[in-house]
């Protein structure tokens, strides 16, 4: 959650910098949720993160430098450069690479995990996290009708972070809590406050735990706030006050922070250092993938297809945008 | 023996699931009721578990597929009509066709689509969609226009380690016979010239292949040669083979099912005028289907699309030039 | 009912014989329901009617004549020869003519009903009918969900026939009722036996006035079987004789006749006489139908847009078709 | 006054909507927002109602359009990003686009996809689909270079009665200006002389004019007089304007920012080889992006569009042979 919090602000910090071209989206505010998301999961589950899942990836194994280097576009990270900030993946390792059309994704784990079923492969789950905004989508809803009639082991994590971009919840959908799409798809709904890390490890921990059972698909609805906007060119203006000021309003980081003082597991000190480390800890992997420069467009292979010989060659027209 | 063109791509799709477990079959109603044209006829019987119905989710349909191909397996994708690609296009055009460059991962997806016009099928069942794939980067799209290729070119598509967009041309699945299955083929990406000629190359691919041939015939009793190129796979695009017949004959006219904007005959007349404008003899002329959806009535239908009639005369106009 | 029955099984006939080209798609077991909503509607509603609905057309006001016409092409009817079938439709009279994408119509009859609200149009209602298979895709979701943001009078009816051509519910949904769906919208749901023209006429009923009354979008799931082949090609020898046995297998039909002759409503005679007339008057419009003819396509404008003056100049390539 | 692309086309929103009573938008975060890039900026606070934030629902908010459109209204519709009308894809080419050819009702529609490359956008946000669209028959696809034509055409668009896919370019958004508004226009449909030549034509569009443009400036300084013309309107296509151009020059080179494999370039590529083959006097050339996703890093990026750099070695090619 830390280390994720300062990876986020450093990233957020060399966009206003212009060291990162595009965007930055930060998970500031979802991070409890998504730690105990990437932490209940296993090496060789499957995990498809939505734009805000910094720590999730991290708690699920995912190197500090894959991000850097895919935010930097180091031709050493993941995506090489040729796509950047939150789609970076590594889909062998169960670490889906997103695209932006939101809730393609859940489609994509189903299917991996219907193909470890046709492998006999048993015991691995699947999770998708999507955005409040994402259910309204066509491709949420056949995804997770898919995952029920095939009774697959998928957990759907819904951040209901309030807003989608700017559109709140009242213009996003008109059921009373999320978790009722549940019934409709004939699987387990589950609801948590999604800025306790605890009541999040219990709730997503059992979801996972009845997945793998193969009690079917479970949809995990979270509560929290968006403490950003949107991308870090958006201020969030438009966020409610009250919001802010309501439960759901909290920051799960302090709110960790202070659990963790209050059981007297650590000092304010031990924090202190926590943050200086995983400070430390970022710039390294910064000073890093910056050493490492762009990628080169002349040795790029321009290739869309695994199957080289089946590439056309328009070669010699494309070379000239090289001059 | 004797075997149609559906029939010989229920065999492909049999020997490809014989031959390799990594091969299922997703899409609705191919499995106890063998899909809605019986490409999948029985195989479900045969192959328990592995040919398996799906819900009317296009979009999901194809995710499934990315996710299942990136875990190894190697899906057959039975879309209904080709026209429901639409509703799952998404998915196809920027996952499937995506993930390989973006992350490295091979994606082996055969997505296979019963394309084209038949009489009374109208707007939402007669399309031909193969120019639309066709521009999109990560993609192979394949046309065959015979049995033999329609067997040969599939089991190739469920081999190569890419997304391939399979168009089946529904007016050929009953009426086009072959003697028995091929045991050789032209590879994936090479075009055949189907009838050698030397005053003018008609180039074109699935159902027109037939239209052309028989236009060929009708020109050869006047003493005029036609050469006819299948292109075979319209992505990538044989040019070298096209330039060559081009070469021979110096006047080209390509025909193909589709709307008239862009698309396959646009992309062959720009290649040829770039790379061959010396080989013309004559203005290179395309000739395809009307600008407006695909229409239910038989007479409009007949109108609609390029017909060896209307070949004819397009043929006959370049050769005057 | 009668009559959509007569005209349905005329034009499995004509097409038998090879005079209707394509396909043909009958009610046959969902009349019931079908005319329910058409009678419950009123001139200035809007009818999103599904594949099956020639009785719901009927009630609705389409002229027998239109079906007709546009079954065999005539240049005449509503969609002139250029679509066919179950695509008729007159739009601007509150018909809509559906394309073959399922799910795809929910949408449209929101934005006439958005459109009415805009243009201060009150008190009318938008009926949407879908299979069970529809509700698999994501139109339908995108379409309910946006229904419930706007709160618009639409209702949306789900004949579930059991089957989506061969795929039993089984393979297309695991809720426990499609009914469930209704709260993941967060809409009111209503169920009825759809072989009931009585329990149809009073749950549509009463559905179309929640919805003309302001209260939201409304589902209603209706249990019936189709007692025919998916199209005229299909002989739907994959149906379950265990439900053709049960209560959803009977034929709405005769569960009507015997409700009128239970009642003393109708005696056999003019059950026997209605039957007659009817089959007279669809006898006649396939008579002027088959007279009229179909498109001349000399004569076609082949423009697909209605500003003439930004259409390409195809015509002289084209034409060659005709040659 | 000084004005940009953006500010042109929320000016032209705002007199459409005072103007004309059957004018709404609907989008992802256009009203209290004014959309992401606030295309519609203030305009919920100036006409209430009438402007109205949709869900993430691409297919609905296209559908919604259509059944505003049979009622009379005249919808425009924002796609947050072009890439993203791939979801409502099916309802703008199956039930848009066909609505007219088969019931006689017009459907003015104007749907605004902010579409092209700039630097860090990656593979979906960076995508241009004007020939994706184009090669569907009942729409029109407007592709504006300019503030004046992003205004007058925008202007245009909402008064036509077709559904129009209206291709505006991110990359000029900000930084073109314009110091007023134009009073009168080129009607939609006619493409410009951007820059008048007699040594050889480029044909263009969108961002890429600028491109052009700048390549036109380079060459003069060398004595080589290069004719730019923007098309304006991919859909329909000014084949006489081009035709004219190339009558003059005898040299052609198209460049789009698009995928290389059929599309625009390709398109007017074929017109011109079978009506004016004669005019040439070089083989014609195109010049698109490379074939593959739009790349993220700004270094691949660059090398992935053409750029004024490849377009000038592209036509010192074209005016060498
Ligand atoms: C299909 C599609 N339409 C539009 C967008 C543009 N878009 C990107 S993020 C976003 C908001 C997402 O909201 P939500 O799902 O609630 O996630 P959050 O950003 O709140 O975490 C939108 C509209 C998109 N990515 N995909
Ligand atoms: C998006 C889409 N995919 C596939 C089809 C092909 N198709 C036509 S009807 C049908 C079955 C429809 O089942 P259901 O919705 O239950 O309606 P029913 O035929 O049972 O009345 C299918 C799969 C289609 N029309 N649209
Ligand atoms: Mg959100
Ligand atoms: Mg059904």
């Amino acid at each position: 959650m830390l280390l994720a919090r300062v990876l986020d602000e450093r990233m957020a910090n060399l966009y206003r910098g212009g060291k990162i071209h595009g965007g930055v989206f930060m998970g500031r505010g979802q991070e409890a949720l998504s730690a105990a998301v990437g932490t209940c999961l296993r090496p060789g589950d499957v995990f498809a993160p939505l734009i805000r899942d910094t720590a999730g990836r991290l708690a699920f194994g995912e190197p500090v430098l894959d991000a850097v280097r895919t935010y930097l576009g180091s031709p050493l990270g993941p995506m090489r450069g040729r796509d950047g900030n939150v789609h970076r993946g590594r889909p062998r390792e169960g670490m889906l690479a997103m695209i932006s059309h939101l809730g393609a994704m859940i489609a994509a784990v189903n299917g991996m995990l219907f193909a470890r079923r046709l492998k006999g492969i048993t015991g691995t789950v699947g999770v998708a996290c999507v955005g409040d905004g994402a259910t309204s989508t066509g491709a949420f809803h056949e995804a997770l009708n898919q995952a029920a009639i095939e009774h697959l082991p998928l957990v759907a994590v819904i951040a209901n972070n309030q807003y989608a971009y700017s559109t709140p919840n009242a213009r996003q959908f008109a059921c009373r809590d999320l978790e009722d799409k549940a019934l409709g798809y004939g699987i387990t709904g589950h609801t948590v406050d999604g800025t306790d890390l605890n009541a999040c490890l219990d709730v997503i921990g059992d979801a996972i735990r009845r997945a793998r059972d193969g009690q079917g698909p479970q949809l995990v609805v979270a509560r929290l706030l968006r403490l950003c906007g949107h991308g870090e060119h958006d201020d969030a203006g438009y966020v409610d006050p009250k919001l802010r000021a309501s439960n759901v309003g909290r920051d799960c980081l302090k709110v960790a922070e202070r659990f963790l003082l209050d059981q007297g597991w650590a000092t304010p000190q031990t924090v202190a250092q926590w943050w200086e480390t995983t400070s430390h800890q970022v710039d390294e992997a910064i000073a890093t993938a910056q050493r490492e420069g762009g990628p080169d467009p002349y040795k790029e292979s321009w290739c869309a297809i695994s199957s080289k010989h089946l590439c056309e060659g328009y070669d010699e027209v494309c070379d000239t945008h090289l001059g | 023996m004797s075997l149609t063109y559906l029939e010989a791509i229920r065999e492909a799709q049999a020997r490809a699931l014989k031959e390799d477990p990594r091969v299922f079959i997703y899409g609705q109603d191919v499995a106890a009721f063998g899909g809605a044209f019986k490409a999948t006829k029985n195989l479900a019987l045969e192959f328990p578990g592995r040919v398996v119905d799906a819900p009317i989710s296009e979009d999901a349909i194809v995710g499934l597929a990315v996710g299942a191909a990136i875990e190894g397996m190697r899906p057959i994708i039975e879309i209904q009509f080709a026209d429901f690609s639409t509703t799952g296009f998404n998915q196809i055009v920027n996952h499937a066709a995506t993930t390989f460059w973006r992350t490295s991962v091979p994606l082996p997806i055969t997505i296979r689509l019963p394309s084209g016009g038949t009489s009374g099928s109208g707007p939402f069942h007669s399309q031909t969609l193969e120019g639309l794939y066709a521009t999109y980067p990560g993609l192979i799209v394949l046309t065959p226009a015979t049995v033999e290729d329609a067997y040969s070119m599939l089991l190739e598509a469920v081999a190569i380690d890419d997304p391939v967009i399979f168009c089946e041309h529904k007016l050929l699945y009953y009426h086009l016979k072959a003697d028995s299955l091929p045991t050789e083929a032209l590879p994936v990406g090479k075009a055949r010239i189907a009838r050698a000629g030397r005053d003018m190359s008609i180039v074109t691919y699935s159902a027109m292949l037939h239209e052309a041939l028989a236009v060929a015939d009708e020109l050869a009793a006047e003493g005029t040669e036609i050469e006819v190129v299948d292109l075979r796979s319209v992505k990538p695009l044989d040019t070298d083979t096209i330039m060559a017949s081009v070469a021979r004959t110096g006047r080209l006219l390509c025909v193909g099912e589709s709307w008239p904007w862009g698309g396959v005959t646009a992309e062959v007349l720009a290649r040829v005028a770039s790379e061959g404008l010396d080989l013309l003899d004559a203005p290179p002329q395309r000739l395809n289907a009307k600008d407006t959806p695909v229409p239910y009535h038989p007479n409009l239908w007949a109108a609609h699309r390029p017909t060896a009639r209307s070949i004819a005369t397009a043929a006959r106009r370049v050769l005057r030039t």
